[in-house]
This record gives structure tokens, C-alpha cells and sequence, in this order.
């Protein structure tokens, strides 16, 4: 039979915490996989990990966090020993991930449209007209009504559900091939929820995406994922 | 247009002339040109004026703008003028316009009334002046070598204080308040013409700055070299360093209204101790004399018979103090602190006071030094004992002003509290005495007074310390530290 | 509107500040010990007489009672007219603008040169933090914190112009005239700076909007350009405001090393020669700098961060 | 009476008109329009509505954080403008939507949580670390936490502490901003059972704004509704009967068609 | 791999500059055993000579050791700025907080007095302050204070007015702090670091004013061994004997060097780098 490959496998990660000399591992035998164009929900109790995970894919872990185990192929390639080059290159044109803590996720004293902009603008150069038209756009099929106003803003004027449409807005402008959205929906009402996860819906199959939908929202994610890994203190089954 | 090819073509007919640019670095920057106001120094020293009388190599007063003089008796002395004298803006000389500028001067400029005493001056003729004085004062002559009486048309001066008509061989072509003053030759001078065309004094007050300036050959001749540096200096073929001695004394104040130093024992003993020979060699690096006197020896009055010293271990012991355990002079108890004044002007004096304190406390004394922004003022409201000073004792080459204010006890610039009434009597005498032998031997005496009294003890008298690229030529210094500037100069 | 307003105010504290600075230099001035009239008359060492002294006093008015001489003071402040220098006999209005230029010209250099090393040498050690950039960058700043300005400027004449005869001396005149200058007046603190901006910049790391840029593929240096920077920037730029401010006003060391014809050299002989009428004019003169300097300061704050605009 | 009633307030913050320059007099526009409303003792009131409606500055303005353009927020018939804010606040308390900005960086959970027990009740020193444990409990803290710093912590953990943080000052109201949204369905129906008890016990009134319609429904006695800076629904039953306006209605039939959707599908 | 971030860690910086610091203490402490001279002995014969076997670091314009000069100035130098630097500190901090944390009208009162501090031009201040006091090794503090306490307050007062519109302030108030506990206990530890890698750069710089003053006759007086006095002092002999200026120098260097890595690793354990 033909074989495919999983577009994203994680195996066995351990993610520790490094303290007084010693590794504490948070995260252990971590282990999923991922086909391309598949839209992956992962659930769990709250702190098992997820978010740990999601950084650890992206390379995005913080200080005195560091992987000890395991390995994350992506495409074939295990991705844990990259360098900051191939890790950016990563994040920019392969895997997106919308962190957790996105309320607070807009550098407050630039307006939205600078820093929509510079996001779109890394991976090619646009005019400036397409780039307002791209704008428009994506923050229109977010649940804007008057992106024009959203994009003259300061992050802190906005409401908290807005601003996290804005994130989400700024990553699927990206166009990656992975998004992992970690609590995406978290501060929207049912209305744009719906919306947005329509959204992701769709571009699932239009651009064949693939998608990592962290969430606690029972709701939406039986609605929306085509499958569901159950994430434990400590481990994973999928 | 037309005036600036006619100069050219003047310059050009004077083919033994250069037309190079002299530059040299002074320290201080005059705020204006006023030649009878606080800036008649400057004026000086920038070669574009002259006085009635000049000093010579001997600091003997010769004829400068006055060919003349005689008096006639004690308080009247008759000067007669140089003929063909043309002033910058091509007016002619005469007793006229000599009499208005001396007049300006004693309108604006107190010193200039304190020098001269006049009562009077008269026009005799167009080429005659008269002058009488108050009282007698013997000192008219060389004081009217003071730049303060320098001779201007004064209808230049009314309201333009930079750009004055006055006499000299150079007359100011531009002036950069700060930056420079640009001179260049005046063509009608009555003596002999400039060599050079034209000369730039560079303002640079940073003694570091000058040399660096003097070593990259940004300017040709600098003027007070900081004396560590001259083994820079010396090791570089380009430069030549130039000394003469100054009319400068470096001195110690004592404090006679100090408890200790009411007594003159304790003066000789603290003045036996003075390394002053060390002084000179290592602080002065050898560029001046032990001093004796407040007069330079180069003075015709200011060599004095050395006083033999005694030691100040025979000193001590005869006032009854005896040295401690710890090695100090003790008497009832009490040990001799004293305080030592010094300012940061003058650094050397700063380290020479460092050495002497570090001279008396080896001999048992102990010094506390102080060193304060204004020693003037400190002198005046404070609490001392000893103090570092330092005094241009004969800037005209005579003594009389400089003995009337710094020793006649109703002398409020008497920093000392010096009271002598042998001093005061021969200060008297002397302003009254015009004739020069009498004069010296009187000011001989006195300085042979203050010896014994010792209201001062007299350290060194410093050289004035040039330096000049080997291009120039004749740029010679000067005791007189206004006639740097001369027509001689010239580059190679 | 509200930058009228804004204005408007600061221009009120403009006032305040000025009429404060001229009290409290007038009563200090007049506290400190020394005698403009001695001092001027006993310039070269030369000896001088207590008639002299007396005529010069009367002549410079210090002989009026001090609160004539305050109110008289106060008058002529705010009618600008701020009296004649004792030295000079000018105005010392004309006098104060008249070395202005000069001092612009090198404060203008100096802060450039001092941009320069704050943000260049700030930005490349926040880049490469740990590394060896950062390491060349700490030694630079704690050189530039603790190597007294004269020494430098003596070294780099020494080198520079002595030795190799690359810029002059000393002086004013075309650029090459600035070099020198400049860079003594900026290297030093600039490189001081630099150390502040890098470590608030490594504080911004914290931020959730950082790691919120790096999960968008944004590139680290990028980040700390634009997002970072600008943050960071905000208590570097009321340093830099006040250290402009304080060229502006003249370096004295600066200026009187390279003899530099502006405020700074001119202050220092004023002051030296107690020329109160410059002193306190210079004083003004400095407060009203200051203040606009810091007007504009707070009109920077205020286009950066939008949080306080409202 | 009730015990905090809100009469026709209105909020207003400038608006960045379409060429916008910053000294320019910005325009206003009403992020809270003529809201008026009562808490009852021991109530528990519901807040819905669509994202950017005002709900977290209507927040912010019963807690006298922002100054209310126009109207009154009385507090036991009293002004909540005339009080010290440390009153207001040792009677109210917000649990604000954005946990990781709402933690100092250099506060471990300990002393964040000990914090309010320091400064509201000064005396009871023995017990305060048993009740900082009591509390963590109580908000679904893990005791191991305890040392931790907020950088350390997951999501759903940042939130639970902010909870455990207003408990701890036994407000009469506590104003929950989407407070319960990144904490899992289990961690979430047992502190909502909490609540619940708290409520009981001490009479406390909630005022939950949420977007989660279950939890409303399970939890709130009263829903308002808000849309566009207004509410436009109070309603006590879960009726399209009782809804008036078409938001609210829409709200509603999307909840219910998910709903329907997931039942068919399993 | 992941060795490579952790070795980015390891705090070893902070002992260097603490065993920098000791080091300098201790020097200072055993400086009568130390010191190869006395460092106040003048030899004139013997004036600005090169280092070498006898005077390890040369001699200075009046031949005194130079070496010795810096070990006893380390009692007069690190003594007297430390104490200017806890002075500022004490002084700008709490003004500072006061001012940043309240704003409106308070806030503009106290900026308009330090605008105005800060117009008035060091020279101009000091040598009031001196005229008026008189010099002493404590009125050198006190000018330096007054010379620095304005420019402090400036600097942190706008790290207070950034860090007060954090959303945690806002919640501390809400749990019921007091302003001054705000102050103390949550804005304070956040703008602490980045102040003291002020304070330690600036270390430098006070060591070279108290150089200043004493050129102004200010403080501390002639023989007195003192860092910045030895600059002062070797400034006119650059040229012939650099070893005069160069020593003392790299001593300042090397004292705000130690300073500077201690201020850098204080407050690294909370802070989280990208
Ligand atoms: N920097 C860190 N240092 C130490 N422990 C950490 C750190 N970050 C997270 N943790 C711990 O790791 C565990 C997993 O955190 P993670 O953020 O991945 O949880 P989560 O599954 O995303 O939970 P939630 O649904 O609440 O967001 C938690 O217990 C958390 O306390
Ligand atoms: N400081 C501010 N300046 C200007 N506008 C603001 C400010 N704060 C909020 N707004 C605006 O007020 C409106 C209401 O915001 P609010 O945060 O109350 O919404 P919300 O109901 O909480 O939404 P969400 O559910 O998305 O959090 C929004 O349109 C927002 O843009
Ligand atoms: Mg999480
Ligand atoms: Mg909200
Ligand atoms: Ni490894």
C-alpha cells in the first residue's frame, strides 16, 4: 500500500527544566503525529504541557527550558538540533504558531498596520497598495468590519478579543504550511469563534493547511478537527 | 577690489619683505582692543602699538614715540614727540593727539592715574608736551612704558573698541574675539618697516594645547610652554626652546599676624629650610633662579647680598622647643601645626608648597595644605599661616609701585600685615628720589630690609619659556613681557 | 489643540524655571567669596591698588545695596536686557550668541557622534549579548565611563594631529576641526549609554509581544530594530536630552582644550574673573536651553509612546 | 437595594479619525453607551456579547479604573467616585482577561497570593500561608507551585492564580473578565462549583463575563447581553421568546446549531 | 545540543567582579603592608621616572611612588565614592519614584526644580558650594551630590513612569497596596537592575568629578593620595611620563569594571532573555 509520511511526528519529546544543576523534566514520552492537510485538535488538562510542546516545535522555548529527549521531525527532519538561521527560516515559512499568551502579544506602541506589514513584508516584498489590499483582507475574514480603523489603532485600544484576531490575522497572512494556534478563540464570543474557526476550516482544505488546534472549547473542537489527541500529565495518546 | 590689488602691488615693490603668515600661539585673549582699557596688555603684545618710552634689553627706559624728555623741576617734565609718527587711519601725530589719548586713559583706567600722578598736561608746541605731576614722582618715565598709556587716536575709539588707530608696525586686520587676532604690516610706519606681512596670534589658553599645536606646526612660535614638557621639546630638531628670565617672583607669604610667625625666629627657621636650589632644578626643571629678594637679579637693583642662614635645628633650640618622639618640634606640650595656602592657578606653586611641606615636616614641622579657587580672597577672610604666591614685581622695571602696595603699612594690598616704619619711610623716599643711582641703591636697602624682617621668603624667579620652530627668525623673548612682537620677526 | 495646550504649558514652566535659576544665581553668586573688581584689575600678577579697586567697584555698580542690585537684576532679566560684561564692556546678549554658533555646531557633532555609539554599539551588544561583540562593547563603556575626557582629548591630539597629522589641533574652521572635538565630547558617554540601552533591551525580551514576533518567523534582529528599540530607547532619549543640553551649554573641558571659540570656554573665564553679568546671563541663557531641550524630549515621549497621549 | 447599581453610564475614548495626526483634537466615540444595571447581593450576573461590545471596559468602570464619562456607579447607594479606591477595592474585585500582564515578573505565587491577605488582613499572620494554601485550592492550584514565578507557568495556571488572588480579599462582588477561558472543561466545572459554594456561604455577587454559553446558562442566574456598547438583552431563561434583539438571537441559534451539530456527529 | 544554552548561564562574571572588589578592599585594608613606599615621601631627585624594580608603577612629578599613591588612595577614593553613590541613590530614588508614580502636578513641580538644578552649570555650583562651606573632604561630597542627584531623577523617573503603566500595577493597587508599598515592592525591584548598571558605569564618572573638584581646590587636598587626583595632577605630563597617568587610569578601569559585572548578574536569575 502507499505509504505516507506524517508531515509533522513527535517522538517521545522530553522537554525539562533546567534548576540547580539538575533537568526536571515537564514534559515526558510525548509522542503524535501529523499528516499534511489534517486538522489536529490537541486537548488536555490544563498545565500537561501542550504549550510547551507547541514551543518546542517551533523552537521557541524559553530560558533554562531546553529539550532532553525525544526528537520532532518535521518533513523527515528531526528539527530539535537547528541553529537560529534554520530555526527562523522554520518559523517564517513552514510552521506559524500563535502563542498562548496573545492578549498581550502586539508591541504596544506601534499601531496594528506597521506591525501587520512588517509581517507580511518579510516574506516578499509588496506595494504598497497590495499591502493595505492584503490588510483589508485578512482582518475582514477575522470578523472586522472596519479593518481601516483597526489598522490606525494602538494594541491598547483594542478589545482583548480584537487584538486576538489581529494575531490571528497576522499569522495566517504568513501562508505557512503548519499553524499551531495555541487557545486561539479563547476571548472571542461564539459569534466570531465560529467565524474564525470557519476560516481556519476552510483554508484547511483550500490550501491544504495543516492545522494544530490546542483548545480546551470541547465544542468547537469536535466541530472542527478532523481528529483529536488527548494529551495527559506527562504523556500522550493519540 | 581696487584696494586689495593696490596692496598687493604695494607688497610686491617691497621685494626683500615675506609675505608668509607668522603664526603664533599666546595664552591669554583679550575681550576687545581697547588700548587704555583692561586689555592694554594685549594690545601690546600684539606689536600694534607703542608708548612714549620703551625698555630696553636692561630695562632702562629709551625713546620710543617721545624722542626727548628732560624735567624741569621736581613735579614738571618736558617730553618731545617723534615728528613723521602716523597713526593706522593716516592721521599724523602730534602733542595734540598724544595729550587726548593720555587724557582717555586717566579718564577710564584708575592704574594709569596711580603711575603717572598728574596734575596736568599741557600742549607746548605741535611736537612738545608738558606734563606735571601731583607730587614728585621720580617713576614717571619708566612708567610710561605701562601699556596702559599707550598713544591712540582717540577719535577712533569712540564707540569701536576692535579695530583702534594706534601706532605700531602692524595694525589689526581682523579680530576673532577668542580665536585670533589677525595683524598685518602698516606701511607708513615712521620706524622700520615690518618684515613680515602679516601675523596671526592664536588665542590658546590649554598649555597642553599650545605645545600640541607648536608640535604639529600649526602655529610657529608658542608662548609659555608648560616647563615638564621640555624634554619634548628639546629632543625635537624643529623646535627651539627660548628662555629669558621674568620679572616674575615666586614667593611664601608668611602671616605676621599668625600666632607662630609673629615671631621672626620662626620665619628664618622656616625660611632656612626652603630647598630652593632643589626647587629650581627639579620643579623648574632649571629654568630659573633661587630668588632672594622680591627684584629679579637682572634688574640693575636686584642683586642682593645673600644672608648667611643658620640652621633651624639652632633656631628652634634657642626659642626653647625640642623635637618629640615623634620627631617634631614640641614646646609646652603643643607641637607646630601649621596651614599652607596654595591655588590652583599656578600649578607648580601648588607642587613647590608639596615639597616644602614635605621638607619642614622631615625637619619637624607639619604642614597642612589647602589649596583654595581664589587666594586673594582666602588670603583676606581666612585662617592661615603660610601661603604660595606669586608677583610681577617690576612690570615696568621700576620698583616704586609694586614696593607701595605690597609693603607700606597703610597698604590695603599688604597680604603680609608687613609693618615697618624704616620701610615705610624709605618707600616715601624713594618716590620722591628721581635720580637712577640713588633710586637703586635705595631699593637695594629696602630689599636688604625685608631680608632681615622676612614678611616673605622669596623662592624663585622663573624664567619665561618660549618655543619656536627653527624657520623663525628673531623672535626673541623678552623680560618685558609686551614687546614679543616686533618688525625683526621673520620665516625662512 | 493639545499640543497648544502642551505648549502653552511648558512655556509657563519655561518662565518659572527661568526667574528660579536667576534668584538662586544671583543670591549664589553674590554669597561666593570674591571681588569681580580685584579680580579684574589683578589679571598677569600685577600688583594693584585699593584706590583702583574702589573706582572699579563703584564703576560696575556692586557698591549699591544687594536688594537694588536684585531688583535692578530682575528688571533687566525679563525686559532682555541682560547688562554689559564687566570684562568686555558688550552686551552680553550679543556676547552670549555670538560664541552660540560655534557651540551648536560641536554640541550637533557631539550628539551625532554620541548617537552613533548609544545606538550602534548598544544595538550590536543586545544582538550578540554574551558574545564578543558584547564583551569589546562592556570594556568600551566602562573605558568611557572611567577615562577622564581630557586624557582622551590629549591622546587623539597626540596621535592624530601631532603624530600623524591627520586633523588639526585645535581651533574652528571646516569639518576636519570637528573631528577631534567630537568625538572626546561623544565616545565617552555615548558608549555609557550604550551599555543602558542594551540592558533594556534585553529586558524587553521579556515581553510577550517579543516571543509573540519570533512565532512570526520575524528575525531577532529585526525585533530589536523596530519593536524593541524604540522601547528601550525611551530613558536613553531623556539622557541624551539632558547630555545635549549640557553641550549645548558648552563643554568647558571640551572647548577650552581645543580651544574652541563657544560658551563652554567663554563661561569659564567669566567665571573666573566673577564677571557676574555673564555668569547670570550664561545661567538664563542655559535654563531656557534646558528647558526647551526638554520640551522637545517630552514631544519625542509623547510621538513614541502612545500610551501617554491620552 | 441593590448592592451595586450602574445608572446610565457612559464611557467615551477619543477616536483616531481616517488621517489621523497625533496633535490634532481626536475625535469621541462611545465604547459604553448609557449602560444602566443592579447587582443583587449574592447574585450572579452574566455578561455575553460580541467581541469589542465593552464588556471589559464596563469592567474597568464599575471598578473605577477608568473615569466614567458620563453617569453613576453606586456601590450600596453610595458613589464609587466619592470613595478612596482602596474601599472600592476591598469591596470589588476584577479578575482582568489578560493573566500574563497582570502578574509582577519578579512575584512568585506565593507572595502574589499573600499579597491581598498582607494588606487586607493585617492581623491573622499565623494563618495567612494556610489560607494562601486554602485559597490554591480552592482556584485548582497545584501546591508545588507555590515558588514558581509566572513566566513559569502554563496559561490556564496564570489565571487561576489572578482568581485566587481576588478571593482572597472576600470582596462583595467579584467581576470575572473571560477569567475562566484557557483552564480545561474539568479544572473549569470544579471552579465554578467553588464559586458556587462561596457564593452561598458568603454572599458574594459575581458579575461573569464569559463567552461561553454553557457555563451561563449552568451559572448565571441573569444574562446581559451587550452589543455595540449597550446591552441589549436582560433576560433570566435561555428563550428565544425572551430575547428582543436579533444579536442576541443569532447568539443564541449559534450556540444551539453547534450543539445540534456535535450530537448529530456523535 | 542543548548544552548550549545553559552555558550561557553559568554566573561567572559575578564572582570575578566580586573577587575584583575584594581584592581592591583588601589592598586598601593592608595598605601600610602593602605599599612599597611611603606614598607621601617626595624625592625630588628622582621625579617622573619610568617603572621599574624599586617604584613598579614609576613616579610622579615630585618623585613620589606611584603605586604606593594608588594603594592608600584606594581608602580615600572607593571610600568617598561609594558614599556619593549611596547619597545620590538615597536622594534621586525616592524623588524619582514620588515624582514618576504620581505625574500631574507634584511631578511637574519636581521636574521644574531639577530643570532648574540641572541649568545652573557645575563650575558655577560647586564653587558656590565651596565658597559658601568651605572646603572639606565632606562638602566634596556633598557638591558632588548636588552636582549628580538631578540627573539621576531624571533617568529614573522615566523608567517609573514606563513600568507604572504595566497591568500588574494596577492589580497591586487593587489588592490593596498602599502607593509607597507600589513604590517599594513592585516598581522598585523592576527598575533596580538597569539603574545600578547606571550607577556602576557611573562610578567612573564620579571619580573623575571628585578629580575635578580638587583641581577647583575642593575636597581633598594636595598630598592626600587620591585617584582622580593623580589623573589631574599627571594630565601636564603626559607627553614625558605617560606611566603617571596610565596606572592610576587602568586602577579606575579596573574598579568599574568589578562594579559593573556585579550590577550585571544582580538580577539575572529572574530575568528571561529570548
Ligand atoms: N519556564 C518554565 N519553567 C518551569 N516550568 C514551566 C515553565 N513553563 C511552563 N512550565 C510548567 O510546565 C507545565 C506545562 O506548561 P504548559 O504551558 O505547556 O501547559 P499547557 O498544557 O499549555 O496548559 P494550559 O492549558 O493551562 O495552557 C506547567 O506545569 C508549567 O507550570
Ligand atoms: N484605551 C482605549 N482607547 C480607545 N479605545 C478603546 C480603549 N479601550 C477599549 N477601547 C475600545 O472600546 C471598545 C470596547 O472594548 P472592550 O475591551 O470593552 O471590549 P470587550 O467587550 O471586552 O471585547 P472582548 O470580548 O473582545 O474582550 C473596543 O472597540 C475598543 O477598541
Ligand atoms: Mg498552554
Ligand atoms: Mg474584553
Ligand atoms: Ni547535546
Amino acid at each position: 500500500m502507499f505509504h505516507l509520511h506524517p508531515l509533522l511526528q513527535v517522538d517521545q519529546l522530553e522537554i525539562s527544566h533546567y534548576k540547580d544543576g539538575e533537568f526536571q523534566p515537564l514534559v515526558r514520552d510525548v509522542s503524535f503525529q501529523i499528516q499534511a492537510g489534517e486538522m489536529v485538535a490537541l486537548t488536555g488538562p490544563s498545565g500537561c504541557g501542550k504549550s510547551l510542546t507547541a514551543q518546542a516545535i517551533v523552537g521557541l522555548l524559553g530560558k533554562r527550558l531546553d529539550v532532553t529527549g525525544g526528537k520532532i521531525m518535521y518533513q523527515q527532519q528531526n528539527v530539535v538540533p537547528f541553529n537560529d538561521r534554520q530555526w527562523k527560516r522554520l518559523r517564517r515559512h513552514e510552521i506559524a504558531l500563535l502563542i498562548q499568551d496573545s492578549l498581550n502579544g502586539l508591541n504596544p506602541i506601534r499601531t496594528i498596520k506597521k506591525q501587520m506589514a512588517e509581517t507580511i513584508c518579510q516574506k516578499r516584498k509588496w506595494n504598497r497598495k497590495d499591502i493595505l489590499l492584503r490588510l483589508h483582507t485578512f482582518l475582514h475574514e477575522v470578523g472586522f468590519s472596519d479593518p481601516a480603523h483597526i489598522l490606525r489603532t494602538y494594541p491598547f485600544e483594542l478589545s482583548g478579543g480584537m487584538r486576538q484576531r489581529v494575531l490571528l490575522a497576522m499569522m495566517l497572512s504568513l501562508e505557512p504550511k503548519v499553524i499551531i494556534a495555541d487557545e486561539p478563540t479563547t476571548s472571542l464570543d461564539i459569534i466570531n469563534r465560529e467565524k474564525v474557526l470557519s476560516l481556519i476550516k476552510k483554508l484547511q482544505y483550500d490550501y491544504s493547511l495543516t492545522v494544530l488546534l490546542i483548545s480546551h472549547d470541547q465544542k468547537s473542537v469536535r466541530k472542527y478537527a478532523d481528529r483529536i489527541l488527548e494529551m495527559r500529565i506527562e504523556g500522550v495518546t493519540s | 577690489n581696487d584696494s586689495v590689488s593696490e596692496e598687493k602691488n604695494g607688497s610686491n615693490e617691497k621685494a626683500a619683505t615675506n609675505d608668509e603668515r607668522f603664526t603664533v600661539a599666546f595664552t591669554w585673549s583679550p575681550a576687545n582692543l581697547d588700548p587704555h582699557g583692561r586689555e592694554s596688555w594685549e594690545v601690546m603684545r600684539a606689536g600694534i602699538a607703542e608708548t612714549l618710552v620703551r625698555l630696553d634689553e636692561n630695562l632702562e627706559p629709551s625713546p620710543w614715540l617721545a624722542k626727548d624728555w628732560e624735567q624741569e623741576d621736581e613735579n614738571t617734565w618736558i617730553f618731545e614727540l617723534q615728528e613723521n609718527v602716523t597713526f593706522h587711519n593716516g592721521k599724523k601725530m602730534n602733542a595734540e593727539n598724544v595729550k587726548a589719548s593720555l587724557e582717555r586713559s586717566l579718564d577710564i583706567n584708575q592704574k594709569t592715574v596711580d603711575l603717572l600722578q598728574l596734575e596736568t598736561i599741557e600742549v607746548v608746541d605741535d611736537n612738545t608736551l608738558k606734563m606735571v605731576t601731583k607730587e614728585p614722582n621720580a617713576a614717571l618715565i619708566p612708567h610710561l612704558a605701562d601699556p596702559s598709556t599707550i598713544i591712540a587716536d582717540v577719535s577712533t575709539m569712540k564707540d569701536d573698541t576692535t579695530s583702534p588707530s594706534l601706532t605700531g608696525a602692524f595694525q589689526v586686520k581682523e579680530f576673532h574675539q577668542d580665536e585670533s587676532l589677525i595683524v598685518e604690516r602698516f606701511d607708513e610706519y615712521w620706524g622700520k618697516q615690518a618684515l613680515l606681512s602679516e601675523i596671526e596670534i592664536r588665542f590658546i589658553s590649554e598649555g597642553e594645547t599650545r605645545l600640541m599645536a607648536l608640535q604639529s606646526g600649526e602655529v610657529h612660535a608658542a608662548t609659555d610652554i608648560p616647563i615638564d614638557n621640555l624634554p619634548v621639546l628639546e629632543n625635537d630638531d624643529d623646535i627651539e626652546v627660548l628662555t629669558t628670565p621674568s620679572l616674575r617672583t615666586h614667593m611664601m607669604l608668611y602671616n605676621l599676624k599668625s600666632p607662630f610667625f609673629k615671631d621672626l625666629s620662626h620665619r628664618k627657621a622656616v625660611n632656612a629650610s626652603i630647598p630652593k636650589e632643589d626647587i629650581v632644578q627639579s620643579v623648574m626643571m632649571g629654568k630659573g633662579t633661587a630668588a632672594n629678594s622680591p627684584f629679579a637679579d637682572v634688574l640693575p637693583f636686584g642683586e642682593v647680598a645673600e644672608e648667611e642662614t643658620q640652621s633651624i635645628e639652632e633656631i628652634m633650640k634657642k626659642s626653647d622647643w625640642n623635637k618629640n618622639e615623634s620627631g617634631l618640634w614640641e614646646k609646652e606640650g603643643e607641637t607646630v601645626e601649621l596651614t599652607m595656602l596654595t591655588f590652583p592657578q599656578r600649578p607648580e606653586l601648588t607642587v613647590m608648597g608639596e615639597i616644602i611641606q614635605n621638607e619642614l615636616l622631615d625637619q619637624g614641622i607639619s604642614v597642612h595644605l589647602r589649596q583654595v579657587e581664589n587666594i586673594d580672597e582666602a588670603l583676606s577672610s581666612e585662617k592661615w599661616d603660610i601661603a604660595m604666591y606669586s608677583m610681577l614685581t617690576t612690570h615696568t622695571g621700576d620698583p616704586q609701585y609694586f614696593q607701595n602696595i605690597f609693603y607700606h603699612s597703610s597698604s590695603s594690598s599688604n597680604v603680609s600685615s608687613y609693618e615697618s616704619e624704616d620701610m615705610d619711610r624709605m618707600i616715601e623716599e624713594i618716590n620722591r628720589t628721581t635720580d637712577v643711582d640713588k633710586r637703586n641703591e635705595l631699593a637695594v636697602r629696602m630689599q636688604e630690609q625685608l631680608n632681615e624682617d622676612l614678611p616673605q621668603s622669596f623662592i624663585v624667579y622663573p624664567d619665561t619659556v618660549f618655543a619656536a620652530r627653527s624657520e623663525v627668525k628673531e623672535f626673541t623673548p623678552h623680560p618685558i613681557e609686551y614687546y614679543y612682537i616686533h618688525p625683526l620677526i621673520d620665516l625662512e | 489643540m493639545r499640543l497648544i495646550y502642551f505648549l502653552g504649558d511648558r512655556f509657563l514652566q519655561l518662565i518659572i524655571v527661568v526667574f528660579t535659576v536667576s534668584t538662586l544665581t544671583f543670591l549664589l553668586l553674590r554669597l561666593t567669596p570674591g571681588d569681580p573688581a580685584y579680580i579684574l584689575l589683578h589679571a598677569n600678577d600685577m600688583p594693584v591698588s585699593e584706590t583702583a579697586i574702589d573706582a572699579l567697584r563703584e564703576d560696575l555698580g556692586l557698591t549699591a545695596p544687594l536688594w537694588v542690585q536684585y531688583g535692578q537684576w530682575l528688571m533687566n532679566v525679563f525686559t532682555w536686557q541682560w547688562g554689559d560684561s564687566y570684562v568686555s564692556n558688550e552686551p552680553v546678549i550679543t556676547e552670549l550668541l555670538s560664541r552660540f554658533p560655534a557651540t551648536v555646531e560641536l554640541a550637533a557633532a557631539g550628539l551625532l557622534v554620541m548617537l552613533a555609539v548609544t545606538v550602534g554599539l548598544g544595538v550590536l551588544t543586545a544582538v550578540f549579548s554574551n558574545g564578543w561583540i558584547d564583551r569589546t562593547g562592556r570594556v568600551l563603556a566602562i573605558i568611557g565611563a572611567a577615562v577622564p575626557s581630557f586624557w582622551l582629548a590629549l591622546l587623539m591630539i597626540y596621535f592624530f594631529s601631532v603624530k600623524q597629522g591627520w586633523f588639526p589641533t585645535m581651533g574652528r574652521g571646516e569639518w576636519e576641526h570637528l573631528v577631534l572635538p567630537s568625538l572626546t565630547l561623544g565616545l565617552g558617554i555615548g558608549a555609557v549609554y550604550a551599555r543602558v540601552l542594551r540592558k533594556n533591551m534585553l529586558e524587553m525580551f521579556n515581553q510577550n509581544f517579543v516571543k509573540a514576533s519570533m512565532a512570526r518567523g520575524l528575525s531577532k534582529s529585526h525585533i530589536l530594530m523596530f519593536q524593541v528599540f524604540k522601547h528601550a530607547s525611551m530613558p536613553i532619549v531623556t539622557m541624551l536630552g539632558t547630555n545635549f543640553a549640557f553641550m549645548l551649554g558648552g563643554s568647558i573641558i571640551v572647548e577650552t582644550i581645543f580651544n574652541w571659540p563657544g560658551l563652554g570656554s567663554y563661561i569659564i573665564e567669566a567665571i573666573n574673573a566673577r564677571d557676574y553679568p555673564v555668569i547670570q546671563g550664561y545661567v538664563i541663557f542655559a535654563s531656557i536651553l534646558f528647558v526647551s531641550i526638554h520640551i522637545l524630549v517630552d514631544l519625542i515621549f509623547f510621538i513614541i509612546d502612545p500610551r501617554l497621549r491620552t | 437595594m441593590s448592592l451595586l447599581e450602574l445608572v446610565q453610564v457612559t464611557k467615551e475614548f477619543p477616536f483616531r479619525p481616517r488621517k489621523h495626526l497625533w496633535w490634532k483634537k481626536a475625535g469621541r466615540f462611545q465604547a459604553v453607551k448609557q449602560v444602566s444595571l443592579q447587582l443583587n447581593q449574592g447574585e450572579c450576573l452574566g455578561v455575553v456579547g460580541e467581541s469589542g461590545s465593552g464588556k471589559s471596559t464596563l469592567a474597568k468602570l464599575i471598578m473605577n479604573l477608568v473615569p466614567v464619562t458620563k453617569g453613576d456607579i453606586l456601590l450600596n447607594g453610595c458613589s464609587i467616585r466619592q470613595m478612596k479606591d482602596l474601599e472600592v477595592f476591598k469591596r470589588m474585585q476584577l479578575v482582568l482577561q489578560d493573566s500574563h500582564s497582570a502578574l509582577h515578573p519578579k512575584m512568585s505565587v506565593r507572595e502574589i497570593i499573600q499579597e491581598p491577605l498582607l494588606n487586607f488582613f493585617p492581623g491573622e499572620n499565623i494563618k495567612r500561608e494556610a489560607t494562601c494554601l486554602q485559597l490554591m485550592e480552592m482556584a485548582g492550584i497545584d501546591k508545588n507551585l507555590l515558588d514558581r514565578r509566572p513566566y513559569q507557568l502554563s496559561g490556564g495556571q496564570k489565571q487561576r492564580v489572578c482568581i485566587a488572588r481576588a478571593l482572597a480579599v472576600k470582596p462583595d462582588v467579584i467581576i470575572f473578565d473571560e477569567s475562566i477561558a484557557s483552564i480545561d472543561q474539568e479544572a473549569q466545572q470544579s471552579i465554578l462549583n467553588r464559586l458556587k459554594y462561596i457564593q452561598a456561604q458568603e454572599n458574594v455577587a459575581y458579575l461573569f463575563i464569559t463567552h461561553d454559553i454553557e457555563t451561563l446558562k449552568e451559572f448565571c442566574q441573569r444574562v446581559a447581553v451587550m452589543y455595540e456598547g449597550e446591552i441589549i438583552d436582560i433576560f433570566e431563561e435561555w428563550k428565544i421568546s425572551q430575547l428582543t434583539h436579533p444579536y442576541s438571537r443569532l447568539l443564541l441559534e449559534t450556540s444551539e446549531e453547534t450543539e445540534i451539530k456535535i450530537a448529530q456527529e456523535s | 545540543m542543548f548544552h548550549r544554552k545553559i552555558s550561557e548561564l553559568k554566573g561567572s562574571s559575578l564572582w570575578l567582579g566580586a573577587l575584583g572588589i575584594l581584592f581592591i578592599l583588601l589592598t586598601g585594608l593592608f595598605a601600610p603592608w602593602i605599599a612599597p613606599h611611603d606614598p607621601l615621601a617626595v624625592d625630588t631627585s628622582n621625579r617622573l621616572s619610568s617603572p621599574g624594580l624599586t617604584y613598579p608603577f614609576g613616579t610622579d612629578h615630585l618623585g613620589r611612588c606611584v603605586l604606593s599613591r594608588i594603594i592608600y588612595g584606594i581608602r580615600v577614593t572607593v571610600i568617598s565614592a561609594f558614599c556619593i553613590l549611596l547619597i545620590t541613590a538615597a536622594i534621586s530614588i525616592p524623588i524619582a519614584l514620588i515624582s514618576g508614580y504620581i505625574r500631574g502636578n507634584t511631578d511637574h513641580i519636581i521636574m521644574r526644580m531639577i530643570d532648574g538644578m540641572l541649568a545652573i552649570p557645575d563650575f558655577v555650583l560647586t564653587i558656590a558650594i565651596v565658597g559658601m562651606l568651605g572646603p572639606s573632604f565632606i562638602n566634596m561630597i556633598i557638591a558632588i551630590v548636588m552636582v549628580r542627584w538631578a540627573d539621576y531623577v531624571r533617568f529614573i523617573r522615566s523608567l517609573v513612569i514606563k513600568e507604572r503603566q504595566e497591568d500588574y500595577i494596577l492589580y497591586a493597587r487593587m489588592t490593596g497596596n498602599s502607593h509607597i508599598r507600589i513604590l517599594s515592592r513592585y516598581i522598585l525591584p523592576q527598575i533596580l537592575s538597569r539603574v545600578l548598571v547606571f550607577a556602576a558605569l557611573d562610578l567612573g564618572r564620579i571619580v573623575l568629578l571628585i578629580a575635578g573638584l580638587s583641581f577647583l581646590g575642593v575636597g581633598v587636598q594636595p598630598p592626600t593620595p587620591e585617584w582622580g587626583v593623580m589623573l589631574q595632577d599627571a594630565t601636564g605630563y603626559f607627553q614625558v611620563a605617560p606611566h603617571v597617568m596610565i596606572f592610576p587610569g587602568m586602577v579606575v578601569v579596573m574598579f568599574v569594571l568589578a562594579c559593573q559585572l556585579i550590577s550585571d548578574r544582580f538580577n539575572e536569575p529572574v530575568m528571561k532573555e529570548g
